[in-house]
């Protein structure tokens, strides 16, 4: 980060990839003005930004890009009806605009080395697991991970986000890919049922696995039951809070639940930490 | 410790205006509060306390926090103070607020750039409370009427002079410049200090038990209490934005033809809108919880992060209320309750 | 019997059989000043209820959100209150029934014969700005006392302006229980004129502007003065829209008064003049100053006055052909 | 702070006597705009000082509306609808009305010239109506001069 922490780098949008049938998420790929702010935006997967649309403001957005791809900062961007969202989905590519961060914690890549990896996601929310997803996978640190099972799923196969990657994650032998629809259509000849009973079919026993579960309120409802009943200990299921955020710095006090903040002490917390916290998120 | 005579009090008041830009309580608009003075006759001595805070010289209600012409997208700051601050007459407890931001913008070492700007650049001269409120209750929150805590410099009012005394570095080089205009005490002086010290602390007769509260509070979360203190509460800011600890803010872009301006401006945890996502969810949607929040951020969230309570008794919320929500009577009530 | 005792004997009455299940009231505050607003489901805590000359707070929105909030609710019986009730309070309950923010048969209106309620800006100012300690009232006196001085001051000086010109403050425009007892004060009535709005009018209008800048530019837009207004009810206020963003955060000259002008306007043919807002202020602004204008132009232009029937229509939300067009720019 | 340094014109306006006023109009879809329209396609010539807006009726005016192009910087602002009786939407603008007589006497009393706020009923047959009438406007916000209420000459933001 700067020396000023309220200030964005400046980026220009350099590409903007419509997701959804229903268009309302896009990923947008920025690369620095400066090189040198490049080079002083270390991030890891998880941690999140907040990116600045010249006079519209700031919102915090996870990133979707890993570390390990140079040159490029992407997020997934879902257009909730809030201002800023709704104005950076109106910009084009050539257009600048502000990014500061990287700010949160982030996913453990370090201290899960040597487990087995899985990795469930829902809908809108699986923008950092692709982060992670895209780390793992990266020849310098696959090794380091054993098996890695992805499960992600959606409302409908319209609503799946990065689809031309799935295909690639599918072709690869060294990832168990699941990918799921609530209700198919008639072209849809993947699986069929919500994330957690897919998770259920999948996941059968702990064996020293870590999970990271991302996706609406009610998937992630369901489906940690589903790996506690497998045995995995709380300590080892991860996921990412969503709350207003504004200075991301731990200093503006809205993101607060109970005395963590989720811009500093999150956004990603194990599910033994959520059990600590009063339930007001 | 030295004197400074009464009559001379407007010789140092101009003396230190050579050095620094001197803010001081003044009338404005039928309210005390800091203001930079131009001249010793507007300081208003004879005040219990500022209505308004004064960390809003540290922290003000609205600051720019950078601007950008879009023509070249690059953010500029806006320029720094260069002439450094005295603060005259800021009671103890609000010097102790100061310490207590002073956390909260330093955070694990994230420092606030404009906070610090400011911070760093005062001077504080206190003045001792020798008539405290009734509504005060410095004491039941660790500090007291003569705390000297936070204080450069510390001042307190005897009957003919005030007895000034460095506390730290900073304080030391004010007092040397000063010197020309102090007097030695005599012994009758130093007693009479001592005794308005003692009557000053047991003028406080507000006193809560908050022994323990914190470590309570930690279990209260789904307690049925909470259900008692927000119903009188409409919701306004008053309490936030006079409170000195308070700090919460909101940040927001203005534009104006080519320029985009990014401010801060104090924000306010009993709004509905302060906790709204754009998704349309919030997860304090009710006043109970916003009272709450507001109770728990103080006396235990904070206690929790920084080892102390984010409250230094000033009373400002408990005279300004609407309502008379009375911020004593919730922490009795927590207190009296089983946890 | 007083009319404390009074109330208190009503509201167990109606608590104890079952025709409310609340009742909303004052009940003793920690300021000598100050009472606060309580709220009692149980018939024995109705000791908890007080009644004094300042009793400034207007219930008339506690009643609105506890209505509003009961009827989210699904499946619940619909709930119905009882309010203390003085005049203003019953003066904003009408126009909440008008506006079809409350139903008159889920309150029950226990109506007070108010004196008048102590001005608290007043009293500071009587006493010097000195700290108040007690605040003892005994027919037309007033003893202020604090640190080393007690003074006595007539009642009728430090009452509050908008009760110096209510009209017959015994009689309420809603009643379903009525308090008998009465206080041995009679508060002093002044007939309404609005010679301070006519005499405003007198200056340019760059000293008006001058007048209104130099007052507001103090406010802090802590919104103490929306909240504690019974009429200000809207779920998203304008204040706080960002789609689109009517005013900016800066508490800079253009978004506070932008702020003060909008929300004065807003109680166009509404105001109750009940002085919740002014007392709400924490910085101390006349805001009475500019509500009373839009009072006045009500009744001077449309012979309307709020608070009187709960029957009609808002003034806003009806129209006559005949109405005024005085104002109306016709080319030459 | 850049953005608020005057610009040159309106520091000097008094001795300028080219100054032109801003004047924010808003119009009412059925009458007034199609009034404006007429006086367009007419060749009538009236003064360039108005920036339209059109509405779907003077009902639909909020007076905030009005408030905000005054905090925004119109020297003055111009309402105007169809005749009383001639609502396309049978009442709106008799209900606009009685707004607009509380907030040009509102606006009036906390000192904003009713040289500056405007209200009027133009209709779609009257294009030389409408040109007169903003004629007279703009004389009219000219007689007080430029707009400065909301300006904050001491900036408090640092």
């Amino acid at each position: 980060m700067g020396i000023n922490p309220y200030t964005p780098y400046p980026v220009t949008i350099k590409r903007v990839v419509v997701e959804n049938e229903d268009k309302d998420i896009k990923s947008f790929e920025l690369v620095f003005t400066n090189p040198e702010h490049e080079k002083a935006f270390n991030y890891l997967p998880g941690q999140f930004a907040e990116i600045s649309v010249w006079g519209y403001g700031e919102c915090p957005i996870g990133m979707a890009s890993s570390p390990t791809e140079k040159g490029i900062l992407r997020f997934t961007v879902k257009k909730t009806g809030g201002v800023v969202t709704t104005a950076l989905h109106n910009l084009q590519p050539g257009r600048q605009i502000g990014v500061r961060g990287p700010l949160g914690n982030s996913y453990p890549v370090n201290e899960i080395k040597g487990k087995n990896i899985f990795i469930i996601g829902g809908g809108f929310a699986f923008t950092t697991l692709r982060s992670l997803l895209t780390y793992l996978i990266h020849p310098d640190n696959r090794n380091n991970y054993a098996d890695i099972t992805v499960i992600y799923g959606a409302r409908s196969p319209g609503e799946l986000i990065y689809k031309d990657e799935i295909a690639l994650w599918q072709q690869r032998d060294d990832l168990n890919v699941y990918i799921t629809v609530d209700k198919a259509d008639e072209h849809w000849d993947g699986l069929e049922g919500f994330v957690p009973t897919i998770a259920e079919q999948v996941i059968k026993s702990w064996d020293n696995g870590v999970a990271f579960v991302c996706g609406p309120p009610i998937m992630i409802k369901f489906t940690i039951p589903v790996l506690l009943k497998a045995g995995f200990p709380p300590e080892l299921i991860y996921t990412s809070l969503e709350m207003r955020m504004k200075c991301g710095i731990g200093k503006c006090g809205r993101c607060n639940i109970g005395p963590k903040y989720v811009c500093k002490h999150g956004p990603i917390f194990t599910f033994a930490e959520l059990q600590q916290l009063p339930s007001e998120y | 410790m030295k004197l400074i005579k009464k009559n001379r009090l407007k010789d140092f008041l101009n003396t230190l205006m050579n050095y620094y830009d001197v803010f001081a309580p003044v009338l404005k608009h039928k309210k005390i509060r800091f203001q930079k003075i131009s001249t010793p006759e507007e300081v208003i001595l004879e005040y219990s306390n500022t209505h308004n805070k004064p960390t809003e010289l540290f922290f003000p209600q609205c600051e720019v926090l950078f601007e950008v012409d879009l023509k070249e997208n690059i953010p500029e700051q806006p320029p720094k103070p260069d002439k450094p601050v005295i603060v005259f007459g800021i009671r103890p407890c609000d010097a102790r607020s100061l310490q207590i931001l002073d956390k909260v913008f330093h955070w694990d070492g994230v420092d606030d750039p404009y906070y610090f700007a400011r911070r760093n650049n005062a001077i504080l001269i206190v003045m001792g409370c020798t008539e405290p409120r009734s509504t005060c209750f410095c004491t039941s929150v660790g500090s007291g009427p003569m705390d000297h805590n936070g204080a450069d410099l510390f001042l307190t009012e005897l009957p003919e002079a005030y007895a000034i005394e460095p506390v730290s570095e900073k304080g030391k080089a004010v007092f040397e410049q000063v010197n020309d205009l102090l007097e030695d005490a005599t012994e009758g002086e130093l007693k009479s200090l001592a005794e308005l010290t003692r009557r000053a602390e047991q003028m406080i007769d507000s006193e809560v038990n908050l022994n323990g509260l914190s470590d309570k509070l930690r279990g209260m979360f789904d307690h049925p209490v909470w259900d008692e203190f927000h119903l009188s509460c409409i919701g306004c800011g008053t309490c936030t934005y006079l409170c000195p600890t308070c700090h919460c803010f909101d940040i927001l872009d203005e534009k104006k033809g080519n320029y985009v301006r990014r401010i801060r401006f104090w924000d306010c945890c009993m709004y509905p809108y302060f906790t709204l996502q754009s998704s349309g969810h919030n997860p304090r949607p009710t006043q109970k919880q916003r009272v709450r929040q507001r109770v728990m951020h103080k006396f235990q969230y904070f206690v929790e992060n920084f080892g102390e309570i984010a409250c230094v008794g000033c009373g400002r919320c408990i005279l300004n209320c609407p309502v008379n929500l009375d911020i004593r009577s919730i922490l009795k009530r927590l207190m009296e309750v089983k946890g | 019997m007083s009319i404390e005792q009074n109330i208190r004997e009503i509201s167990r009455k109606l608590l104890s059989d079952g025709v409310v299940d609340l009742i909303i009231g004052y009940g003793q505050g920690t300021l000598p000043y100050a009472t606060t607003p309580v709220f009692i489901r149980n018939a024995d805590d109705v000791e908890q209820l007080i009644w004094n000359p300042c009793c400034t707070n207007n219930l008339a929105l506690y009643v609105r959100r506890e209505l509003e909030q009961a009827n989210k609710k699904k499946d619940a019986r619909p709930l119905k209150i009882g309010v203390v009730t003085k005049k203003c309070d019953a003066k904003a309950m009408v126009e909440l029934i008008r506006e079809n923010q409350l139903k008159r048969e889920s309150i029950v209106v226990i109506a007070v014969p108010c004196s008048g309620m102590l001005d608290k800006a007043k009293l500071h100012k009587r006493a010097g700005d000195r700290e108040l300690l007690r605040v003892e009232v005994s027919g037309s006196e007033v003893i202020l006392a604090g640190r080393g001085f007690e003074i006595k001051v007539n009642r009728d000086e430090v009452l509050r302006d908008n009760c110096l010109v209510c009209k017959d403050p015994e009689s309420l425009p809603i009643a379903d229980e009525i308090v008998v007892e009465k206080d041995d004060y009679k508060k002093p009535y002044v007939e309404d004129d609005f010679s301070d709005v006519k005499e405003h009018e007198k200056l340019s209008p760059q000293e008006r502007w001058a007048v209104f800048r130099a007052e507001f530019e103090n406010c802090i837009r802590c919104y103490a003065c929306r909240n504690a207004c019974p009429m200000c009810y809207c779920s998203e206020c304008f204040a706080e829209c960002s789609q689109p963003r009517w005013l900016g955060g800066s508490v800079e000259l253009k978004d506070v008064l932008f702020f003060q002008i909008v929300r004065v306007l807003h109680q166009a043919g509404r105001c109750v003049d009940c002085g919740a807002c002014a007392a709400a202020c924490p910085m101390d602004l006349d805001i009475r100053k500019y509500t009373r204008k839009l009072n006045y132009d009500a009744l001077n232009i449309f012979r309307f006055e709020t608070g009187v029937s709960p029957d009609d229509k808002p003034l806003l939300a009806t129209f006559s052909i005949d109405d005024t067009q005085e104002f109306i720019t016709e080319p030459e | 702070m850049k953005q608020n340094n005057k610009p040159e014109k309106e520091k000097t306006h008094k001795a300028n006597p080219d100054w032109e006023p801003r004047i924010v109009a808003f119009l009412c879809n059925w009458c007034s705009y199609a009034g404006a329209d007429l006086a367009g396609i007419s060749r009538l010539q009236y003064p360039p000082n108005v920036r339209i807006i059109r509405v779907p009726c003077s009902g639909r005016i909020n007076p905030l509306f009005v408030v905000k192009a005054l905090a925004d910087g119109a020297d003055g602002v111009l309402v105007s609808g169809c005749h009383p009786g001639d609502c396309h939407y049978i009442s709106g603008n008799y209900s606009a009305r009685r707004k607009f007589v509380f907030l040009k006497h509102f606006l009036d009393y906390i000192g904003i010239e009713p040289e500056r706020t405007h209200f009027a009923w133009v209709s779609a047959s009257e294009g030389e109506r409408f040109a007169k009438l903003i004629a007279k406007v703009v004389r009219e916000v000219k007689k007080v001069g430029p707009a400065t209420h909301f300006k904050q000459d001491n900036c408090d933001v640092n």
